[in-house]
């Protein structure tokens, strides 16, 4: 189980494989890996976006992130979990998120990555600012709700 | 007894602070603090408030060295 | 959108990275990328297992597996999807399925890409035969259900 | 009129064979297509049926040169 949080762009076909490797020895066991990657879009709510700065509570981003990964230990069976999560200036096609879960089964790994994705939505304190093309700055108001279609 | 109030993101750019120290007596809720140190202004809709790091509703009582934040609606991810 | 049915092992985070160049231009689109990696246990039913052997139906495992994209496409708004598929001799640890759905929102990612896996699970002709460590071998009888807990 | 039968997986090892060539006059049912070629075996329960690559039921028609195939439930992914 890992939390990170990164000043820097990721790879997270990287970070996946370096966490990976320090699984060796529950590999075998491991039938279902969910992985959920969140992207910066060049546009949202009609507007072109050229960047974002992402604000965070250190400590308090970490300790929250914690709680919803043992909160997902607890409700499915789970073998690692895995939240990376960007902070700093971003740029459109720069990955924001990386959510991982691995599990014997895949039902447990899909319904826990979508947990753990939809709960660092609503509680993970990090706050989104756009630069949008004309330089205006707005702050995000409301993220989504995850389980609805678009 | 101190306790350290911290902004964060909007709220942070319109009370133009990000910190506040609060030196008091007596019991204290999260809604009290935020009229002390806000007198002026009105308990916002939709902000959020942690104490050490952990959520809580506005009614929560504080002691000496917490550190309360308030901030808007989370939007990460 | 593509499906790939492999003979040999394949590294997912390779295929993912590789098949993520093609998609360049739409890549400021992509808000959410959900994706998941079956892989083969060393353990199924009570039994150690030290191999399996995928057969399939070639021309029209394609087939079903085009279809389900397309109805996948059909249902959610994507951007892209993609599924690699093993066949032949496989052995523990080694990944047997990729699903990668590229899509603006994530509700719609999640709710693809585990459609997409459920589909194939019951649709796109595949049989498992294991080799047990005691060189028994035997044929998998029926995929669980997916939308389940373990 | 003549079509292919394949057979796969577990129900490949107990008919001991891959395929048949039928060959036959006048309209037939998947369903006659397996009793013509597998006369001493019953039906089997749970075995799909696929036509020209495409699932259908145990009534449907096929004409000359289609390609039949039974198979078990399948257990990819």
């Amino acid at each position: 189980m890992a939390v990170t949080i990164c000043t820097n762009p990721f790879n997270p076909y990287e970070v996946l494989q370096a966490y990976e490797a320090s699984l060796l020895q529950s590999l075998g066991s491991i039938g279902a890996t969910s992985l959920f990657i969140g992207t910066m879009r060049d546009f949202n709510e009609g507007d072109h976006v050229k960047g974002m700065t992402l604000e965070y509570y250190p400590g308090m981003t970490e300790k929250q992130l914690d709680k919803i990964l043992i909160d997902a230990q607890n409700q499915w069976a789970l073998i690692d979990s895995l939240v990376v999560h960007r902070v700093g200036d971003i740029f459109p096609k720069e990955p924001i998120v990386l959510v991982a879960v691995w599990s014997s089964h895949r039902g447990d790994a899909f319904d826990a990555c979508r947990f753990i994705m939809e709960a660092l939505k609503s509680k993970a304190p990090f706050w989104k600012k756009e630069l949008l093309v004309n330089q205006q700055e707005r702050w995000v108001a409301k993220n989504s709700d995850g389980y609805q279609s678009s | 007894m101190s306790i350290k109030v911290r902004y964060f993101a909007s709220l942070k750019e319109s009370i133009g602070r990000s910190e506040d120290e609060l030196i008091f007596t007596g019991p204290l809720t999260v809604y009290d603090v935020w009229q002390q140190t806000n007198p002026d202004k009105d308990r916002p809709n939709q902000v959020l408030v942690a104490v050490n790091m952990d959520y809580v509703d506005w009614d929560n009582l504080v002691k000496d060295e917490d550190e309360v934040a308030f901030f808007p609606p989370v939007t990460g991810g």
